[in-house]
């Protein structure tokens, strides 16, 4: 989903959203008092961004999925390369990844808990985990999807194996690379703040969350956090888009079909 | 090649993986390791599993789990790949809801429980939560797929006037294909991770449902023997995703032999 | 009648970088069951012309009529050999299936059977089964030539469609269209770049200009409409007429080092 | 590792000011607890607050953790040193040698109105003798939410097996109950008020009453063992013993405990002026703890027999 | 001395539905320095055999042999201009990045005073900023050849490249290929489906027959080194040679229906 979504369209669908919302928890449609109204909750938001130790829990919620998210493109992006392009290692590998790949970092919090201990590593190290696979399957899809001609020509003109991955390859392949990691940001996203929810220990977003609804229902500060979530992944999705604009410009201008 | 080495080639990681995974969790448990309680070696586990999965649980537990799961990642694949076609190719379309869905996509699952909650309550939100969670890989890699129909293929169909049908499931939808299968593949296992994680809440059965009663319990064998029941279930749906992927993408030059030892460079 | 009106046609290509006039202020006109051959430089605005045609680019300035109505969209009955014909087949159909892919309104039987006559046309009876990456490159073009000949449009635009193949099926080609466009009634408009061809082909030729495209010449060519591959191509009038295009087409050298 | 980076919400390893206190020298000045928030942990932030953890010359630093399962294992992998949790837990823990647990300090025993089953206004569910085939919410099996309501039933002659038990955060109870999907929920202070401020619901019956009543609910646990912490360091222990004590001592009035419902448990301020507070214990008793033990034996969660003093550190000076 | 040996060459294109054999049992030579145009009728096997010489495919059966070593892979020195051209310039490279491409050995700017004359020899010294997107088919052609030229290899293999652009500038393309194959001694084997183009601008030609190929012919052209659009195509020589090629290039007609 990139493209230049002119500032009043996109406006117009999360408005839509926030009023369906606010419509929604003030009728009986649904409890009120659990989902609270987007005019309750968006003030709310406001407020607890003032408050210095919510903000130093935000910011440290973002620190550590952007780590695991360089992590994981560090790690996936090569080895995308490398699974993509050599079928031996290829089938070598992908049966235990296969394996590996539905295991959710959830079941894993209590292990990691014991191993890792109840600091940021632990949060870091299971979002590595998640966010790894869109980035390494949508590199080695977008292998596949290499036009022969182009490493044919490449071969021809005496490029050598690295050369092709990293010259043919590599920039043929980044758009869709990309894609994965505007996906994986969220899976990111979403596997520090679940920890940090479910096993608690470190500052962040998701601790404060838990720390609100432990006490009653406070679903101000709650679904605060939830927005807030969203805003985090809208706004790095938005700069993620900038960069696939700015890094992919030689790319021809869409035709629309209608 | 021929068939013996490449399903030797396919196994060997494996079986040496759980072989040191073996070998180090009983040396473990010998020296008396203190967290060896936790990690049992894979022959207990696999022990453990062969009473546990065929037990009264596989009806109880296993057959509602995995139901709930492929239910919903299939529907979360047909509203995937509609939705990511139309925000494709529809600039419209994507200027108006781009933003909500990036804006949703963003949020944790764990934190939209009080919406699934709110709208369809405790006891009913875990098909729901699979369908919002494993929609995201199909739609945003089928809006990259739909919007990378090459220039020329978008022209003739223009001028031979296909009809949207034809135009649709002719021309956006093949083009889009291996883009989407392997959004597919991802939304497999986020699917059976949000299985996990919705039976956590709300229900009284499912995979996930046992996985932490036996965490809770402090019975780490069987524990692991879910962890690799889920294992298990993912390498079986995808080796069934990529027998039907081959067959849907058998067009693809990549799957003939001579393009394939070419794009390796052998 | 004049089927195919082009008045004061330009467009201006624009980039983040510039912009690029292609043509510019093009008029010309094809009668109905005419066929025209463009010839000019490479890169002058022949490919541009044939899209602004086919209603793919809308034009900076000027218009397209056909039958007196001003083009606005792709306009219906109209058939394109791209000259890029590897990229317009599709991959994921077989050979015969991308001849069909447009005939979506005629029934099954009636559908194979048009793509079995497109396809034995052009030589190509044996491929139906095969997909476009397993052919040559002129048994690509061939395809795109018998999808187009399988639509039976009443106009035809064709972009270099002879390019890539061997001067003997190349003359066979020729001679198809030009008994197509007999029985059929067919409008055609083709771009080349064989001066001998466009006589031979065309009714009239249309020779542009280099970059930005003006038109230089529009010549009526006098040989009849059915010709013949030895006699014509021997003919006074056409010899000369290849003179007259080749003289038009010259201009100054490219800069070689 | 990461976890020095203070921006990540790790350690900021902040030195302790490391006085002694009256007794023998602490071995470690600084500790860490994991603590969750929940009402049971109000004394604990209040000894923080008043300085009653460092006039004995300790150094604490709560960790809030989000289950006591969680809690139980970062004390498990020597995160913390001490963890808060609800009994279940770690006597499970113990019975299945998962580690020496050692109990440092009693948290809370229930008084009546503490933990309670409750209804919606309409629910079929009225008293203890229609539960059978009723869906009644609880937090998770295995549990003290479970566990007290049946122990109760019990003794009433009802049949608790026949009811179907639906795991959920306490949050979703309440909708849960308003629409219907459950007859009846299992609720633990401060969510018994908020649960009938919110949607009118009413006890059923108290889950504390009977062979319940006043039953011990959570603790601080800690690890020992050969080299571990509660092994090593039974000054600290003690020290933090005191200094817990002084504050559970002071909880039998309101008007110390309220202020630490509001900042760390996130009470509203009216929900938390209604709150039913329960005993918080000022001694650790190994018998009293037994009721859990035997609580939990009795309903099949710990098989044979679990002897809770020797749980008890050696060094604790039992009043 | 023999730059290029090929012996018993032949490849079968194997698939899931049957295999076809493309060449079967080609021999020929080509000396170093000389320039070899090979002709044929479409889809019999061209392009295939110089993917085979290129080592981009492994031949099914015989050799090909350069300066007397056996070619087992890609050989070094080598420059392809392929026939879909458009697809082998790299879309996200400029024109400049798409001919400086191979040229990684050298420094930058002997790299870009390469790019900026090949450029300019074929006539595009205004382009090189453009992405290839942004160029006509013929232009994009040009960009191709001009990679492999800028390259300099000691055996360039084309395969119809001149097919997209206009005749005036085939001829200056074709003189500028004559030009530094004799300064350079580059080794050349050219593909064309122009007869006159084949002797023209060939010190051989070689006839293939129709799928399976085989050679039919190997001709000497006794042109000489340095030719002219004008004389040489005037001269005896020059039309009795092509008369020969397209006789033996005549078969059996292609079913017109
Ligand atoms: N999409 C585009 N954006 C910018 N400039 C373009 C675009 N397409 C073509 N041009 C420019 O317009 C001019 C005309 O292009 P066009 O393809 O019409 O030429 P042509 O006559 O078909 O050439 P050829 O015979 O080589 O195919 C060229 O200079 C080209 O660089
Ligand atoms: N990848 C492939 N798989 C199967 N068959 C192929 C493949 N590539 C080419 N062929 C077949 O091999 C034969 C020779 O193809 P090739 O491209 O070498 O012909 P060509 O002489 O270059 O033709 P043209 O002049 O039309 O370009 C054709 O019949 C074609 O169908
Ligand atoms: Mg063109
Ligand atoms: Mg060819």
């Amino acid at each position: 989903m990139s493209g230049a979504p002119r500032v009043p369209a996109s406006l117009v669908g999360l408005v839509g959203f926030f009023a369906i919302w606010e419509v929604a928890s003030r009728t009986d449609l649904v409890p009120g008092y659990y989902l609270r109204p987007p005019s309750v909750v968006l003030p709310t938001m406001v407020t607890l961004l003032g408050d210095p130790e919510f903000v130093r829990a935000v910011v440290a919620t973002l620190a550590a999925t952007l780590l695991a998210l360089v992590i994981a493109v560090l790690i996936a992006v090569p080895a995308g390369l490398v699974l993509g392009s050599v079928p031996p290692v290829r089938r070598a590998v992908m049966t235990l990844v296969e394996f590996l790949r539905p295991i959710p970092s959830v079941a894993l919090i209590p292990l990691a808990l014991l191993t890792f201990g109840t600091g940021p590593d632990t949060k870091i190290t299971l979002a590595v985990y998640g966010a790894l696979w869109p980035i390494l399957f949508n590199t080695m899809y977008a292998l596949d999807e290499v036009d022969p001609l182009h490493v044919e020509t490449a071969r021809a003109f005496g490029t050598g194996r690295l050369g092709l991955l990293g010259r043919v390859a590599l920039p043929s392949a980044a758009p869709f690379v990309l894609t994965g990691v505007r996906l994986s940001f969220a899976i990111a996203l979403a596997v520090v703040i679940s920890t940090e929810l479910f096993a608690g220990g470190t500052t962040g977003l998701g601790q404060v969350v838990t720390v609100a609804s432990g006490g009653g229902l406070n679903m101000d500060t709650v679904l605060a956090g939830t927005v807030l979530a969203g805003l985090i992944g809208y706004g790095a999705n938005a700069g993620l888009e900038l960069l696939h604009r700015k890094a992919f410009a030689w790319s021809q201008p869409k035709v629309d079909a209608e | 090649m021929n068939r013996v080495t490449r399903t030797a080639q396919r196994w060997v990681v494996f079986v040496v993986a759980v072989g040191l995974w073996e070998l180090v969790t009983q040396l473990a448990k010998a020296a008396g390791a203190e967290k060896s309680f936790f990690f049992p070696p894979p022959s207990e586990i696999a022990l453990t599993a062969k009473d546990l999965w065929f037990s009264s649980a596989f009806g109880d537990h296993i057959v509602p789990g995995i139901s709930r799961m492929l239910g919903g990642w299939a529907l979360a694949g047909v509203i995937g790949i509609a939705l990511g076609i139309l925000l494709g190719r529809s600039r419209r379309a994507m200027a108006y809801l781009g933003a909500v869905f990036n804006f949703l996509r963003s949020i944790p699952p764990p934190l939209l429980v009080p919406f699934f909650v709110a709208a369809v309550g405790p006891t009913n939100m875990q098909f729901p939560t699979i369908v919002f969670g494993a929609i995201w890989p199909v739609l945003l890699n089928t809006v990259d797929g739909a919007r990378g129909v090459d220039a020329t293929k978008v022209e003739t169909a223009r001028v031979f006037r296909l009809s949207r049908t034809q135009w649709t499931f002719g021309v956006v939808l093949p083009s889009a294909l291996p883009k989407v299968f392997a959004g597919l593949r991802l939304s497999l296992s986020i699917a059976l991770i949000l299985m996990v994680i919705s039976e956590l809440i709300g229900s009284a059965n499912g995979i996930g449902n046992q996985l932490v009663r036996a965490q809770r319990d402090y019975e780490p064998t069987a524990m692991w023997a879910w962890i690799v029941l889920l294992g298990v279930l993912g390498y079986l749906f995808n080796t069934l995703l990529l027998v039907l992927e081959r067959r849907v993408l058998a067009w693809q030059p990549r799957h003939s032999l001579e393009t394939q030892a070419l794009a390796t460079g052998g | 009648m004049n089927m195919l009106e082009v008045d004061g046609l330009g467009h201006t290509y624009k980039g983040k970088d510039g912009s690029h006039t292609a043509i510019d202020g093009l008029d010309f006109t094809v009668g109905a069951g005419e066929l025209g051959c463009v010839v000019g430089p490479s890169g002058c605005g022949k490919s541009t012309l044939l899209r602004t045609i086919a209603g793919l680019i809308r034009p900076s300035r000027g218009t397209v009529s056909l039958h007196g109505n001003k083009v606005d969209g792709v306009p219906s009955d109209l058939a394109v050999v791209f000259q890029d014909y590897s990229r317009s087949l599709f991959p994921w159909l077989s050979v015969t299936r991308n001849v069909e892919f447009p005939l979506r309104s005629l029934s099954r039987t009636e559908r194979e059977a048009r793509a079995v006559e497109a396809l034995a046309a052009v030589g190509l009876s044996t491929a139906g089964k095969k997909y476009p990456w397993q052919l040559s490159g002129g048994m690509q073009q061939r395809v795109a030539i018998a999808r187009a000949l399988a639509y039976r449009p009443s106009l035809l635009l064709m972009d270099e469609p002879f390019a890539s193949v061997d001067a003997q099926t190349r003359f066979e080609l020729e001679d198809l269209l030009l008994r197509i466009r007999r029985e059929q009634d067919t409008t055609v408009l083709l771009v080349t770049h064989d001066i001998d061809e466009s006589v031979y082909l065309g009714d009239r030729v249309l020779v542009l200009s280099k970059s930005p495209a003006t038109v230089v010449a529009h010549l009526d060519v006098p040989l009849g409409p059915v010709r013949d591959q030895i006699t014509t191509r021997a003919s006074d009038d056409f010899v000369e007429l290849r003179a007259t295009v080749a003289g038009l087409l010259q201009r100054g050298p490219v800069t070689v080092r | 590792t990461l976890s020095g980076c203070g921006l990540l919400g790790g350690d900021d390893n902040t030195t302790s000011s490391g006085s002694t206190g009256s007794a023998g020298a602490v071995e470690k000045a600084k500790i860490k607890v994991g603590v969750l928030p929940v009402v049971d942990v109000a004394p604990f932030y209040r000894a923080i607050e008043q300085g009653y953890f460092r006039d004995q010359g300790l150094d604490v630093e709560p960790v809030v953790m989000a289950s006591g399962a969680a809690s139980i294992n970062a004390v498990l992998s020597g995160d913390v040193d001490v963890a808060f949790s609800s009994y279940p837990a770690p006597l499970l823990a113990q019975s299945k040698k998962v580690a020496e647990f050692k109990i440092v300090a009693d948290a809370l025993a229930a008084k009546p109105g503490h933990i309670v089953v409750v209804a919606p206004p309409n629910s079929p569910l009225k008293k203890p003798t229609d539960a059978p085939g009723k869906k009644i919410a609880i937090t998770a099996r295995n549990t003290m939410t479970d566990l007290a309501p049946m122990s109760v039933l019990k003794t009433q002659g009802v049949d608790y097996t026949q009811v179907e038990w639906r795991e959920m955060t306490f949050a979703e109870m309440i909708p849960a109950m308003e629409r219907g999907e459950v007859d009846g929920a299992v609720v633990v202070e401060p969510w018994v008020t908020t649960a009938m401020k919110k949607i009118g619901a009413v006890p059923v019956f108290d889950g504390a009453s009977g062979p319940t009543a006043e039953m011990p609910m959570s603790g601080y646990v800690a690890i020992g063992g050969t080299g571990k912490f509660a092994t090593t360091s039974p000054n600290t222990i003690a020290a933090f013993q005191r200094g817990l004590a002084k504050a559970q001592a002071e909880a039998t009035d309101r008007t110390k405990v309220e202020p630490m419902f509001v900042k760390y448990a996130k009470i509203d301020q009216q929900t938390a002026q209604l709150v039913t507070i329960s005993t918080y214990s000022t001694s650790l008793e190994a018998n009293r703890i037994q009721r859990v033990a035997n609580l939990m034996q009795e309903f099949g969660v710990i098989k044979g027999n679990l002897d809770v003093a020797s749980m008890i550190p050696s060094s604790t000076s039992n009043k």
